[in-house]
């Protein structure tokens, strides 16, 4: 008669939390900047790099595409603009318009100041809440958190993490491949 | 090829030499993670902080007693209360400038004291707000200048430079803001990281609102900055121009003049670099901050300082030019009243200041001298106080009708406040040095000469090659 | 490391919006407090000295208003009835009625009653009944059904947004002179066509002219 | 008095007067039925509301310090308020408190009535009309029925309603500073009747002012028919004794003399300030300005010679004017005599031989249509002479009247006073009533008066004010104001007039009348019995009817005086025989008031002040703080010094000078004024007043302290030494020089004659297409206003009317030096000319509701607007206080509240006082003239309810109606038959600063002078002297 196989539990690897994707530690943004136009041209997709500073080089590396960021500024900025005319127009001319000193009701000229800062508030308050919102920040809990050494990504280290859902993505191929990039200090990071 | 160390005067370096990545960081995020707080931020501090009280104490009094309190009278209807607002939103001009202007010039060296530039125009914007509140005759009521919808169907005159001033320095305020704000966050993220206690980790980690450093993040951070930087540029012009209207949109003679809008801005410009050299030149010595603010960068903002100094001087002239070309009485005889009149010593005064001492500047032994470049910047900014008191105190105290002339003089308590907000505002600067980076961390990092991808231009910030 | 729990993201962008809301919430609160009842004492009937009823004396006997408030057509201020005049009839009707008993002291002592005051604007308005009533504007249009009130309450806002909507635009309460005292007034034509041709025989003054400052504040 | 005793006039209020009980709890109750209190939606009430209906203390003029409860309340609301609680402001609930029985002629909360009234000063009557709102009076206007006003009214007048209401009025009767009921001095009052009837009075003296009551007179007669031995004694320190005399010698009796200017060309005043205070001075301003316009419409122009001492407003409007010193003025009278043939030639007029050539000539070239006034400080003998001139021009019978004197009892009252001094002194004096007045602060200093009242055995004094005299008095009895009680009085021109009540007395005041009734034994009668009593048989007719005429007219028909046919024969030789001697000699009536030449030293001259007169309205605050009309000094005299004579002594504005005259001495603040005669110092009587109350009290130095009797009007031989202190004096225009600007515009008649265009030669408002705005269209009114500056004599009456109507507060002179003063309109006076004798400008600057109103575009929030009439509206209650529209406004015509100053309004009885029609102000609030914005709409409303247009003259604003040179007027742009449109039409008519393109709606007509031509007087507006520049104002 032939055994049964053993019904046993699985590992307790298999139920570890679920894994975000490996980071590897460079030293310089140049080593970084390399790694990653060669992770791209090895086809990874899901990947981003962690710097101490803009490094330009990386968007072009990574391949990211140019934020629309400018175009909702513009908007906000044309809103705003039209905000304070029709207001000042509404207000003086419409609503209640009364005789200030022998002047127009709708004196344009002097409706100008208040629209240009208008302009500009709306604008600004545009850009600092569309980039935090396409960042998606705030997000003060980030798995990337997890990695050990990661909190040096603030100070003097340089930074790649490959994300567990990239099709490519294999935990032993993948981290062999890091570690082909000169990388040191490769961790899974978990979610 | 070796570079003169950075306490010579000919050397050109905006970073001393042998700085890494982690020094820089360390050097500057040590100064707000100190566990022990020196004991001179506590005296220097206690002593601002008392001035301000004072201050409080002071408005509280002129709530309950009204604006009589003051020295403002007919004809003089404005007083400190407005020489201080167009003083102190002067002073707010530095900061912005740095940080935006500069920014789109590419001056590099603007990076090791943009932050507390900005800082500083914070509080002085602050401590200029409080007035156009304050010299209300009902200051309760301060909120019938916002249009909100109401039970009385009414609302702000919009053709009065007042409002203009409300619209304009809000703006400024809240635009200044978000400028340092979005400037702090990587560098709230490096203090959250390197914050040694849980208390400090969770406060530095909220205001870094879970910053990582991200390529994606840094792309659209770094096109914001640049846009908000690019919009702050025409807005900090705008803000003086508005401020300059206050008076020429007045018919009173000494007021209503075209000259104003630039030479006031200038004249911001001027008093603004002036107060950034009286804070930044202490705070280098006291912090050992000379590696960062080195002497090329005193040196810059000394020809700042001289070139607007220049023209203002301008200004200044053409003022006075007008008064006799104009051929107009009135405007004649305000120039004249401003010379030899009652308050032709302060005119006088005013001239030492800021047109005769700036001169020193022209020799470089002078500009590279910290000391000397501090007691100028002071005599500056006293200069910029006179010119606003001249503008609206001589200019009202003999208008038209002789039979209305009349005086003005400061009583107490306009010397209280006064005095009271510069304790505030320095109260305000001792906070800030302790608990933020007084220079930009991450801006730092890209000065270090490593920073640079071997191989690779850098390209100008926020520009972008290789679309994909 | 990790400093922050996975909830403080949602904790963190939930409270966010939450601010603007709230924000805005707050001042919506305002200014609809400026224009309630609380600030403006809008219908809340007041206590007063003798349980006096319009409805009765107004609605079911019908005594013309002039017949107590006699300045309402001379003088800025309608006027409140002397003691004197109620006792014109309480001295026979209802004479020893226990109501009454503050309206015989006073006449007894020669003491003033104090009425309590229902309409009252702020001291730097100047209001004028004689011009009001003058010009076709009915009782009821600012005061309400008074005849159907047992105690007399502040039918309108009185507010100067609410004075405007009249001043700027009359046609659209001005009624007949001879209706002014009416209650429950029904316009006989469309108002629509009646207003403008009253306004035009009344000789109303311009919008601009009723709008301008002056003409309410000094 | 030096300037550390100096102290704000400010009332502390834990030394606030008890409120009194009974009349106020009645009469605020009936205020709160009314409106006009001011804004509740200030803190004041979201703090104060709790405390706001208690009867208050009198709190006004907070100056710097106080800091009190209710401040505290207000902090307390300065945190809700800035918590953004004022915009729900609830309104505390307020009561309404109707009558039991209704006066039928009051319409509840409604028309305010007008009654017609009187008003004596120096015993002289000016018929007045005054306003009673609910049965409190609340504005003083001008009766157009009576001689003495023609519907003007003058300071006094205006004023007098403040001392109605002001709670610092004696409210109580004392008796040696306890208080007593009526019946207790009843007591007194019989006890001393009897006491004296024993001796027949001979220890029984009753002092009072000059009285021209018929009433009172007659009571007096009685009184000294009872009591033969008793003596009745006038004392008016201002008085007219020297024209008495002067009377006496020219005519042999004393007789008034009564000018109707209508018919006079050329008039020449010897020292006369006949424009301003003086008896009728009213009705000789109507008549001087209706010949003073260059249209010729009222006759052509006159022409005015002033000789004086001090700088008068007769003066100041003079077309030629000699300043000498008063030891010269005789002489060249005299000279000016010798060159009309009145006497043998003089000595031909010395120095001043071509001015007096010219004016002998020009008189007689207006023989009979002339007239020569001599001002009551003048000796006899010039008054004699002034007669005599007048006579022979043939005035007499055309531009002048001789009259029965209109005083009830003309005497010599220096003569009287000293013999009553002397009884005093001697002890013969066992009961001394005085009847008003305040002798001891008036008589002579020689006096001692009031040393030597204290022998006297039984002392009573009536008066409004406990005064210096009531504390020296055992019985004080608080006067009731005029318009308290029941009296009459005569004019000018002898015509009566009832004074008749408009309410009863705020505090148990008693009248002049009433306490003679107690003394003559009959205390049950009343005023009014008494009053009507006098007049059952004077009236022609049906006593009732007339009686009520009387009281509706303010004139009783037929009392004018008759013309008394005097002849005027050439005057005694005494009189021309030039004087032998100098200074008066006793007993020589040709000789009394004769200054003594001038030894050495310099000349004092006292003269009555413009504001207080003889110091009888030293607490009056409207006064106190109305600039005078030529120094503007406020709150203060000084001793006036020309440049000259400032320069040789060395002294500057404000200095603190002694004045040394004989024994006494006297610290006075230095002050500077162009046009005074060189060694002559001028001081103001009426000041340094020691018990008037906390506002009169110690303001500026008291000049009676070197009064003697023996110089009453100019003493010599005065010293003045530096005493190096400094005094700060609070002026209200520290430049009095146009700077060479088109501020005044201002011409000879010939030459506006030849070019009649004059005031556009320099300045003109830019062509109105040159604007970059379109024209507002109005299809409604156009107010406007139009101002002859050819007319206006620079009077005042016009600020205090408007103070008056407008609930203008009083701030102090603390606040007035710091540039604060309150007054909607000022009149400024400009110098031009030589400063030895300048030409003076006056030119009232109300708000000129520009059409462009640069005031109106800085406003923040839109509470300066214009309204469709072309107002220019403050809109109070909107008003945040950035001052940015005072700033803005090139006539420096609007008002901040800098202090709550409108707490003068919280006393009970300043609440009285309040217009009910215009809004009371509250701190931090921009203000300013609103041509009398309440009176624009009662007229627009009146006028709507009957659908018809406001009629022109209509509508007359407080300051146009109380102006007795008819030099402003309002009306109806838009109406081209308006009396205003067709100024607007005339060629003098100007805008001020117009230049600027602000389309002043307020314009003026150009001031013309009418200079002799043989004594040319080219027109300067020019000063160019900087002496007067010196900064004062502001510590």
């Amino acid at each position: 008669m032939s055994p049964l196989p053993a019904a046993t539990e699985p590992p307790a690897a298999l139920v570890a939390p679920p894994l975000y994707g490996l980071m590897a530690e460079f030293d310089t943004p140049g080593d970084l900047v390399a790694a990653a136009r060669r992770t791209r041209d090895e086809g990874y997709r899901r990947v981003d790099a962690y710097s101490p500073f803009p490094i330009h080089e990386l968007t072009a590396a990574l391949g990211m595409k140019r934020t629309k960021l400018p175009i909702v500024v513009l908007i906000g900025g044309l809103l705003g603009c039209a905000t304070a005319l029709l207001m000042q127009w509404f207000a003086s001319a419409v609503h209640y318009p009364i005789n200030v000193g022998g002047r127009p009701l709708a004196s344009w000229p002097m409706f100008v100041p208040i629209t240009f800062e208008l302009t500009i508030l709306f604008a600004s308050f545009a850009a600092v809440f569309g980039m935090l919102g396409m960042n998606g920040l705030p997000m003060p809990y980030h798995p990337v958190f997890n990695a050990p050494r990661f909190a040096l990504a603030s100070r003097d280290r340089f930074f790649l993490c490959i994300e567990a859902k990239d099709p490519k993505f294999d935990l032993e191929s993948t981290r062999r491949f890091l570690e082909s990039l000169g990388a040191h200090d490769i961790a899974e990071v978990e979610e | 090829m070796s570079t003169p160390p950075v306490d010579d005067p000919r050397s050109a370096s905006i970073l001393e030499p042998g700085h890494t990545f982690a020094s820089v960081t360390d050097k500057i995020s040590s100064i707000v993670l100190a566990r022990r707080t020196p004991r001179f931020w506590w005296v220097g501090f206690l002593l601002a902080f008392s001035l301000t009280m004072w201050l409080f104490a002071a408005i509280g009094y002129l709530l309950v007693r009204g604006i009589g309190v003051w020295g403002v009278n007919v004809p003089v209807g404005w007083g400190f209360a407005i020489v201080n607002f167009v003083w102190w939103i002067g002073i707010g001009h530095a900061g912005t400038l740095i940080s935006a202007i500069l920014l789109l010039l590419h001056q590099e060296w603007r990076t090791s004291i943009n932050r507390f530039a900005e800082a500083m125009t914070l509080f002085a914007v602050a401590q200029a707000g409080l007035f156009p509140l304050l010299h209300l005759g009902r200051p309760w009521l301060a909120y019938w200048l916002v249009p909100y919808p109401n039970t009385m169907a009414l609302w702000p005159q919009f053709r009065s430079p007042l409002v203009w001033d409300v619209f304009a320095v809000s703006t400024y305020a809240t635009v200044s803001l978000l400028f340092w704000y979005v400037g702090l966050i990587p560098d709230l993220a490096t203090l959250r990281d390197r914050a040694k206690r849980k208390f400090f980790q969770i406060l530095y980690g909220m205001g870094a609102l879970g910053w990582r450093g991200s390529a994606a993040h840094w792309h659209r951070y770094e096109t914001a900055y640049l846009l908000l930087a690019g919009l702050a540029t025409p807005l900090v012009i705008s803000v003086h121009t508005v401020v300059s209207f206050d008076f020429t949109i007045g018919i009173i003679p000494g007021w209503h003049s075209t000259i104003f809008p630039p030479y006031f801005v200038a004249g911001a410009i001027y008093d603004g670099f002036a107060m950034v050299l009286t804070l930044a030149i202490p705070l280098r010595a006291v912090y050992g901050l000379e590696g960062f603010i080195t002497l090329r960068h005193l040196q810059n903002m000394a020809k700042i300082m001289l070139a607007t100094g220049l023209i203002v001087a301008y200004g200044y002239m053409i003022e006075d030019f007008m008064g006799w070309y104009s051929g107009n009485a009135f405007e004649a005889y305000t120039v004249h009243n401003r010379l030899t009149g009652p308050y032709g010593h302060y005119y006088w005064a005013l001239m030492l200041c800021n047109i005769l001492t700036p001169q020193l500047l022209w020799f470089r032994r002078i500009r590279s001298t910290p000391w000397i470049l501090w007691c100028i910047a002071m005599v500056v900014n006293a200069g910029m106080w006179l010119e606003r008191f001249v503008i609206v105190v001589t200019s009202l105290h003999r208008d038209f009708l002789p039979s209305s002339w009349g005086m003005y003089q400061g009583t107490v308590w306009d010397w209280s406040i006064f005095i009271g907000t510069i304790g505030f505002f320095i109260a305000l600067i001792f906070l800030f040095i302790r608990f933020l980076p007084m220079i930009s961390i991450f801006e730092m990092r890209t000065m270090v000469p490593t920073a640079e991808v071997a191989g690779e231009p850098v390209p100008a910030p926020g520009r972008i090659e290789g679309e994909v | 490391m990790q400093i922050f729990h996975r909830s403080t993201n949602t904790i963190s962008r939930v409270s966010l919006f939450g601010a603007v809301f709230f924000v805005g919430l707050s001042l919506w609160i305002f200014y609809d407090l400026e224009a309630s009842p609380w600030t403006t004492q809008q219908n809340v009937a007041r206590e007063q000295p003798v349980q006096f009823s319009h409805a009765h004396h107004a609605g079911a006997i019908g005594i013309d208003c002039r017949y107590c408030h006699t300045s309402v057509e001379k003088a800025a201020f309608a006027g409140i009835p002397p003691t004197k005049t109620c006792m014109n009839c309480h001295s026979q009707i209802w004479a020893q009625s226990p109501y009454l008993e503050p309206v015989r002291e006073s006449f007894r002592k020669d003491e003033s009653i104090e009425w309590t005051r229902v309409h009252d604007l702020p001291d730097f308005v100047y209001f004028d009944h004689s011009i009001h009533v003058n010009k076709g504007v009915g009782c009821e249009t600012c005061h309400g059904r008074v005849d159907q009130m047992p105690l007399v309450r502040q039918a309108a806002r009185l507010q100067m947004s609410w004075c405007l909507e009249c001043h700027r635009n009359p046609e659209r309460f001005i009624r007949p002179k001879e209706e002014v005292f009416t209650m429950g007034y029904v316009p006989s034509a469309e108002q629509a066509t009646l207003g403008p041709e009253l306004v035009r025989r009344y000789h109303l003054r311009s919008r601009a002219v009723l709008e301008s400052c002056s003409t309410c504040h000094r | 008095m030096s300037a550390s005793d100096r102290r704000l006039p400010v009332i502390p209020a834990e030394t606030a007067p008890e409120p009194p009980r009974l009349d106020f709890e009645a009469l605020s109750r009936r205020l709160e039925a009314e409106r006009g209190a001011g804004h509740w939606r200030s803190l004041e009430e979201l703090a104060g509301a709790p405390e706001f209906r208690e009867a208050l203390g009198d709190e006004r003029f907070q100056g710097a310090e106080g800091f009190d409860r209710r401040d505290l309340l207000k902090f307390m609301g300065v945190s809700f308020a800035l918590a953004g609680l004022t915009a729900c402001t609830r309104q505390p609930a307020e009561k309404i408190v109707p009558y039991v029985r209704q006066p039928e002629e009051i319409v509840a909360g409604g028309k305010p009535l007008l009654f017609a009234t009187a008003m004596t000063v120096s015993g002289l009557a000016t018929g007045l009309l005054v306003e009673s709102h609910q049965g409190r009076p609340t504005k003083v206007e001008g009766n157009p029925l009576h001689p003495a006003s023609f519907g003007a009214t003058d300071l006094f007048g205006q004023a007098s309603l403040y001392a109605l209401y002001d709670p610092e009025r004696s409210r109580t009767l004392q008796y040696l500073d306890e208080i007593r009921p009526w019946t207790a001095f009843l007591g007194t009052a019989r006890e001393a009747a009897d006491e004296e009837r024993a001796t027949r009075g001979a220890g029984l003296r009753i002092l009072t002012e000059t009285i021209s009551s018929p009433t009172l007179a007659s009571q007096l007669a009685g009184l000294l028919h009872d009591f033969p031995a008793a003596r009745w004694i006038q004392w008016e320190p201002a008085g007219r004794d020297n024209a008495r005399a002067g009377a006496r010698l020219a005519f042999g009796e004393y007789a008034d003399v009564v000018a109707d200017l209508a018919g006079a060309d050329v008039i020449l005043s010897i020292g006369s300030d006949f424009l301003s205070g003086g008896p009728g001075s009213l009705a000789a301003i109507r008549q001087f300005a209706a010949r003073r316009r260059p249209e010729r419409d009222r006759g052509p122009m006159n022409r005015l010679y002033v000789i004086e001492t001090a700088s008068t407003l007769t003066g100041a409007n003079a077309d030629h004017r000699l300043a000498v010193p008063a030891s010269a003025m005789e002489s060249i009278v005299r000279d000016l005599a010798g060159a009309l043939g009145v006497t043998a030639a003089g000595g031909g007029g010395g120095a001043f031989a071509r001015f007096v050539g010219a004016l002998a000539a020009d008189l007689k070239a207006h023989a009979g249509r002339s007239a020569v006034f001599v001002g009551a400080e003048q000796p006899s003998a010039v008054h004699a002479l002034g007669h005599a001139l007048n006579a022979a021009l043939g005035n007499f019978g055309r531009t002048l009247r001789t009259i029965a004197p209109v005083e009830a009892s003309p005497t010599d009252q220096l003569a009287s006073l000293t013999e009553l001094a002397g009884d005093m002194a001697a002890g013969r004096v066992s009961t001394l009533v005085i009847l008003g007045g305040n002798p001891v602060y008036t008589a002579p200093a020689d006096f001692e008066f009031g040393g030597r009242l204290t022998k006297v055995r039984r002392r009573i004094h009536l008066s409004l004010y406990e005064d210096e005299t009531s504390a020296l008095c055992q019985w004080h009895i608080p006067e009731a104001h005029f318009l308290e009680a029941w009296s009459d009085a005569r004019a000018f021109d002898g015509t009566a007039s009832i004074v008749q009540p408009l309410i009863s007395p705020l505090y148990d005041g008693r009248s002049a009348h009433e306490v003679l009734a107690a003394l003559a034994g009959a205390p049950e009668s009343s005023g009014y019995d008494l009053v009507r009593t006098f007049w059952r048989g004077k009236m022609a007719g049906d006593f009732e009817a007339e009686w009520r005429r009387a009281l509706h007219d303010g004139v009783i028909a037929g009392t004018v005086s008759p013309d008394r046919s005097i002849r005027v024969g050439s005057p005694p030789p005494v009189v021309l025989a030039s004087p032998a001697t100098s200074g008066t000699q006793p007993g020589d009536a040709s000789t009394r008031g004769r200054p003594t030449a001038a030894a050495q030293g310099l000349e004092l001259v006292f003269r009555t002040d413009p504001k207080l007169h003889d110091g009888r309205f030293a607490s009056n605050a409207w006064l106190q703080e109305l600039p005078d009309p030529i120094t503007r000094l406020t709150w203060d005299n000084a001793a006036l010094f020309s440049i000259e004579t400032a320069k040789r002594l060395g002294i500057a504005k404000e200095d603190v000078v002694e004045l040394g005259l004989a024994s006494r001495t006297l610290r006075a603040a230095a002050w500077i004024e162009p046009g005074l005669p060189d060694g002559t110092v001028v001081l103001n009587l009426g000041h340094g007043r020691k018990r008037a109350g906390r506002l009169g009290s110690g303001t500026g130095a008291n000049a009676y302290l070197l009064r003697r009797s023996d110089a009453l009007w100019s003493a010599s031989g005065l010293s003045v030494r530096k005493t190096g202190e400094t005094y700060p004096l609070a002026c209200t225009q520290l430049h009095q020089n146009m700077e060479g600007r088109e501020i005044v515009r201002a011409a000879n008649l010939e030459e506006y004659e030849k070019n009649p265009g004059f005031v556009h030669e320099k300045e003109k408002e830019p062509d109105r297409a040159l604007s970059l705005y379109p024209e507002y269209p109005s299809d409604t009114y156009a107010w406007g206003m139009a101002i002859d500056l050819s007319a206006c004599v620079g009077c005042n009456a016009c600020v205090i009317a408007c103070q008056s109507e407008n609930n203008i507060p009083v701030v102090g002179k603390d606040q007035v030096r710091r540039g604060r003063e309150m007054h909607w309109l000022r009149i400024d006076h400009y110098y031009g000319g030589e400063p030895a004798n300048p030409r003076h400008y006056f030119q009232p600057v109300p708000c000129m509701h520009c059409e462009n109103a640069p005031c109106e575009l800085v406003c923040p929030v839109g509470a300066t607007v214009h309204s469709a009439e072309g107002l220019n509206d403050m809109v109070y209650n909107r008003c945040v206080g950035t001052r940015y529209c005072s700033n803005n406004c090139p006539y420096k015509v609007r008002r901040f509240n800098f202090y709550h100053y409108s707490t003068q309004f919280r006393a009970p009885s300043m609440r009285m006082l309040a217009n009910p029609d215009v809004t009371v102000r509250w701190r931090g609030v921009m203000e300013k003239c609103t041509y009398c914005v309440q009176r624009i709409n009662g007229a627009k409303i009146d006028s709507e309810i009957e659908n018809r247009k406001v009629r022109d003259g209509e509508i007359t604003p407080a300051c146009a109606q109380a102006c007795p040179a008819e030099a402003i007027v309002f009306g109806d742009l838009a109406d081209k038959e308006s009396r205003v449109s067709k100024l607007r039409r005339n060629p003098r008519d100007y805008g001020l600063l117009s230049e600027l393109g602000t389309r002043p709606r307020t314009t003026y007509l150009g001031s013309i002078r009418n200079p002799n031509p043989a004594l040319p007087e080219p027109v300067r507006t020019d000063f160019p002297h900087t002496e007067l520049d010196r900064e004062t104002g502001q510590k």
